[in-house]
């Protein structure tokens, strides 16, 4: 059997609603699309669905009864949400999804002034390996300020190509932008050795943790980031809410991002003054019942424990591996050692396009994703216009990844390719 | 359990991917146009060459999957040698036929093969696959007919 | 009886679990701070929960079955909430609130090239009447570009001044930005007259709806507004969720705001082109569950009818003017006139702080709002720092208005006022 | 049902509300600072003279409700006349105190009439009121103390 699982999954399981629904034809659900957005837990859902019908008022500005409960409840989030990456509470900062959180750094930074402002002469650095997330925001920063975006390449087994990196990161960067886990290649990248040298020219260093987080344990003191994104959606909360954390003496520099409700200090027509961290970065109504479910996820991950979770992803992952391996035709994109890597594979097989793979999976009820999976870049850097992708979560079986094996199989002799 | 599968991927539709028509980029032509596919990549680089009033040939070079290039491979049988508004005309049945949700029995005199996307009108995530080619090509006839009609304007 | 009510208050209350909880001390709840966020009818909590349980997947990019259940609902919440405004499907954005349109506004304004852009020498106007929401944006833009920021002043009964709009609105003016419903004072501005003004000197005209779109039929195209902004909470949907509408021919020589995700047309490491609208506008993962929950909100609301809400609104607004004005010492700040107003009502009374009659009330299970309501200038036009606030909604009942004005009686005579 | 209210609303608060202690700013000081609650805009206006390491006078002038007002009113009677580090341990005892949402017992030889504020510990969106005028004086404090330390920096 498969060793590093977590234990009694078939229990786990029943606490997901969704898994238990059948698709057409009365086929199960075969979900192997976490990397896209993760199943949500009972107990996300009842959070919300106890506040909405229970303590639902806005917050901060609402002294009554319910406001009171619900401030209190969202505030409690925020420490739920620290507590899970070990950070103090007001450096952690509510925005709609990870890509707000990326661009609230990239567009803060081009409005800095003083030594954090990104100018003309100065540089951004990424990788050919980002999410589109965290690849469009530096090229707007950089266009917007005449600043110049370079990045990493990458290797030919899909880790980041690290020979010229004392040609890339010099006393001209400003920014280091990169994620922490590839969401098409799978590759965990040394973030905090490259922060290091980062750091060493005293540039900012940006970590695109959304692959990260549903995935391993994520201590921000030790990771190496100055700024650090993630997504709700991603880690079993709802959609609507992101993360981002920074280091307090970092986001009391930073400029506001967006203006308006309880971002400020004062309002005069003339001028206006702005809150402390975290409210200065947070316009308008936060999303109240996003951040409750979201601490209940959070919540629910801790309870199992992200080192048992990581585990259980790398047994998962390395059992796909073996048995992708067995289907003719197939090449994986990215590291192929299982403890070296996230649980998202991306695989090509010769003569079927990944649109058509999924097609055929989905007749049989797996959900996998086809596409470039917003990493454009990364697609090109191999040469493949786009690829299938399996990612598995805490809830996946081997029995699933049994299922998708079969799938594939099957899916070449529909096509005929012997 | 393959029964849905197979009204989407009709004996004709594998046949064009396998064998797809007037496929490569040839030199005579008005307009060039790239369209994409922006959740997935896909991409079609399409000329048309316009003459008097007629198609006279659409070529193409095109990436993407089973539907995306048969439906190219179609299209390029259907409207080379047609008049343009004779072309216009299929191309506006083909569209409500994506759009239908399966709901339209495709008619056979006008589509021809065509009418073997009609499975994939029951595929919603599909049909901007089989749309991808036809667009690319009223794009790049629209272009043509207004040059050639500023180029009057102008001459006049 | 005060006429103009909702037929069956009673039965429509039951759609709202929240109204049936009982406070400290076994009180029922009186909620009077629906315009600072609604509460929410069952049917929007069940299609959030539906989504959750059955359909959750992620959007646009994902082609097995979830997925398309899960587009399919996304989309059709774009189509309901587009109905309910009466535009086009393409031109309704999803943002995560109206802080966020109107900062989206603000800033694709200040980055546009051509004859859109706001610069040196160019000015924007607003009210003295907005939302903090509706200044912040545009003094960082005007800030930020090197234009100038004027506004219009108020009356002493809450109107707009616009005795002086010939000297404000100028050849100059690039931008107008003005609410149409005022969250603190009532008042409803004559928005078509005044964008009629500013469309002849060529200006952009900005609606704040969020107080417009839960109390009024909002029709776009009759509005006299270029973009226009409201948000998911207070319309009886969820928060993490806003609207931004816009007339299609400048959304679509507008540049992009956030980079990320599906707002893209094509990436490469070197320069990006970006998606139609409204996807343009949309970056990385939309507030899907959101959006479900949005569109059942506007399905409820329609099927009372917009023009029934109002009534209701109206003539509980009568009914609460009567009842405000029988407390000594009670001064209304607002339009007097209900059928000239909305219905959140702002008042003083003489010798007791805001916070200690919110306070007051709240021993009594009356929720109500005391401070500036994100409105400082206004209150300080009125030479006060702070207000307490009742604001109604459609489940709001004549005998809700009997508990607040006995309650603000016994509030004076626990402060020992006469 | 007026309990609970009165738990907060002692007669002691009401009592500084309505005659305000050492309201009214003074000439003499050394650092002033104006602090508000972004929520609701009440805001204070405080001067703080300290001389020998002694607290000499606190003045303010302040706008909101009876929790603030009063407490600026109690601030300014327990620490006026106190050597600074005892002031900072006050500050400290009622800062814990508002903090601990009602489970501590205040300690009269320490708070004196601040006492009457353990129950606004209970209602969470008061405590901010109860502390702007202490969060201001610590500030403005701060301030003095800092440019002291640096004067001796350069002079020395
Ligand atoms: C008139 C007005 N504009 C804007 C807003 C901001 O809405 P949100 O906080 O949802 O962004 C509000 C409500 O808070 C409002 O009443
Ligand atoms: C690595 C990475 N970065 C950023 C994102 C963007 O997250 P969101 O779409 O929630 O903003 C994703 C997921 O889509 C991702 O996988």
């Amino acid at each position: 059997m498969v060793g590093g699982l977590l234990p009694e999954l078939g229990v786990l399981r029943k606490d997901f609603p969704i898994l238990s629904r059948t698709l057409a034809g009365g086929l199960p659900l075969v979900y192997l699309d976490s990397a896209n957005t993760s199943q949500k837990p009972q107990c996300v859902i009842d959070a919300m669905v106890d506040h909405l019908e229970r303590h639902n008022a806005n917050v901060a500005r609402a002294m009554h009864q319910l406001g009171a409960e619900s401030s209190e409840a969202f505030e409690a989030a925020r420490d739920k949400v620290a507590a899970f990456i070990n950070a103090p509470r007001d450096e952690v900062i509510f925005t709609k999804n990870a890509s707000e959180a990326l661009n609230l750094a990239a567009n803060t930074l081009a409005w800095a002034r003083g030594p954090l402002q990104v100018g003309e002469g100065d540089e951004v650095v990424i990788t050919e390996m980002e999410h589109h997330s965290n690849i469009v925001p530096w090229q707007l920063l950089t266009q917007r300020t005449g600043a110049t975006l370079r990045w990493f390449g990458l290797t030919d087994d899909g880790q980041l190509d690290l020979t010229n990196i004392d040609e890339l990161i010099t006393e001209r960067t400003k920014v280091v932008a990169l994620t922490w886990v590839s969401n098409m290649l799978g590759t965990i990248n040394p973030v905090a050795e490259i922060a290091r040298r980062a750091h060493e020219v005293g540039a900012i260093v940006v970590v695109d943790a959304s692959q990260a987080a549903p995935q391993l344990p994520v201590d921000v003191t030790t990771s190496g980031a100055d700024l650090l994104a993630f997504t709700g959606h991603k880690v079993v909360g709802p959609t609507g809410i992101g993360v981002l954390w920074g280091k307090r003496e970092l986001l009391e520099q930073l400029p506001p991002f967006l203006g308006g409700g309880e971002m400020i200090a004062t309002v005069e027509m003339e001028r206006s003054t702005y809150a402390g961290i975290p409210h200065k970065f947070e316009a308008g109504t936060p999303p109240i019942v996003e951040a409750v479910g979201l601490g209940a996820a959070v919540d629910y991950l801790s309870h199992i424990g992200m080192d048992a979770i990581h585990a259980h992803e790398q047994a998962i992952t390395a059992y796909a591996l073996e048995g992708l391996a067995t289907v003719p035709g197939l090449t994986v994109l990215g590291p192929l050692d299982a403890t070296q890597r996230g649980g998202a594979i991306s695989f090509e097989i010769d003569g079927v396009h990944p649109h058509d793979v999924a097609q055929v999976l989905d007749s049989r009820g797996i959900a996998v994703r086809a596409g470039h999976h917003c990493a454009k870049p990364a697609h090109k850097r191999f040469g493949v216009q786009s690829s299938t992708r399996m990612s598995s979560y805490l809830y996946t079986t081997p029995a699933e990844i049994d299922a998708l094996v079969d799938g594939l199989e099957y899916t070449r002799s529909y096509f005929k390719l012997g | 359990m393959s029964t849905d599968l197979d009204t989407l991927y009709q004996e004709i539709i594998l046949d064009h991917y396998k064998n797809p028509h007037n496929k490569g980029l040839r030199d005579e032509f008005e307009a060039e146009v790239h369209h994409v596919n922006p959740t997935c990549g896909d991409e079609i680089t399409l000329r048309v060459h316009l003459v008097d009033g007629q198609v006279k040939d659409v070529s193409y070079d095109a990436r993407g999957c089973s539907i995306s290039q048969a439906s190219a491979s179609v299209l390029t049988e259907l409207v080379i040698g047609m008049p343009i508004d004779e072309a216009m005309a299929i191309h506006e049945n083909f569209l409500t036929l994506m759009q239908s949700k399966g709901t339209i029995e495709p008619d056979e005199d006008v589509l021809e093969d065509g009418i073997a996307f009609a499975g994939v009108a029951k595929f919603p995530a599909r049909v901007k696959c089989a749309l991808l080619s036809w667009m690319a090509w009223k794009d790049a006839t629209a272009q043509v007919l207004e040059s050639n009609s500023l180029e009057k304007e102008t001459a006049r």
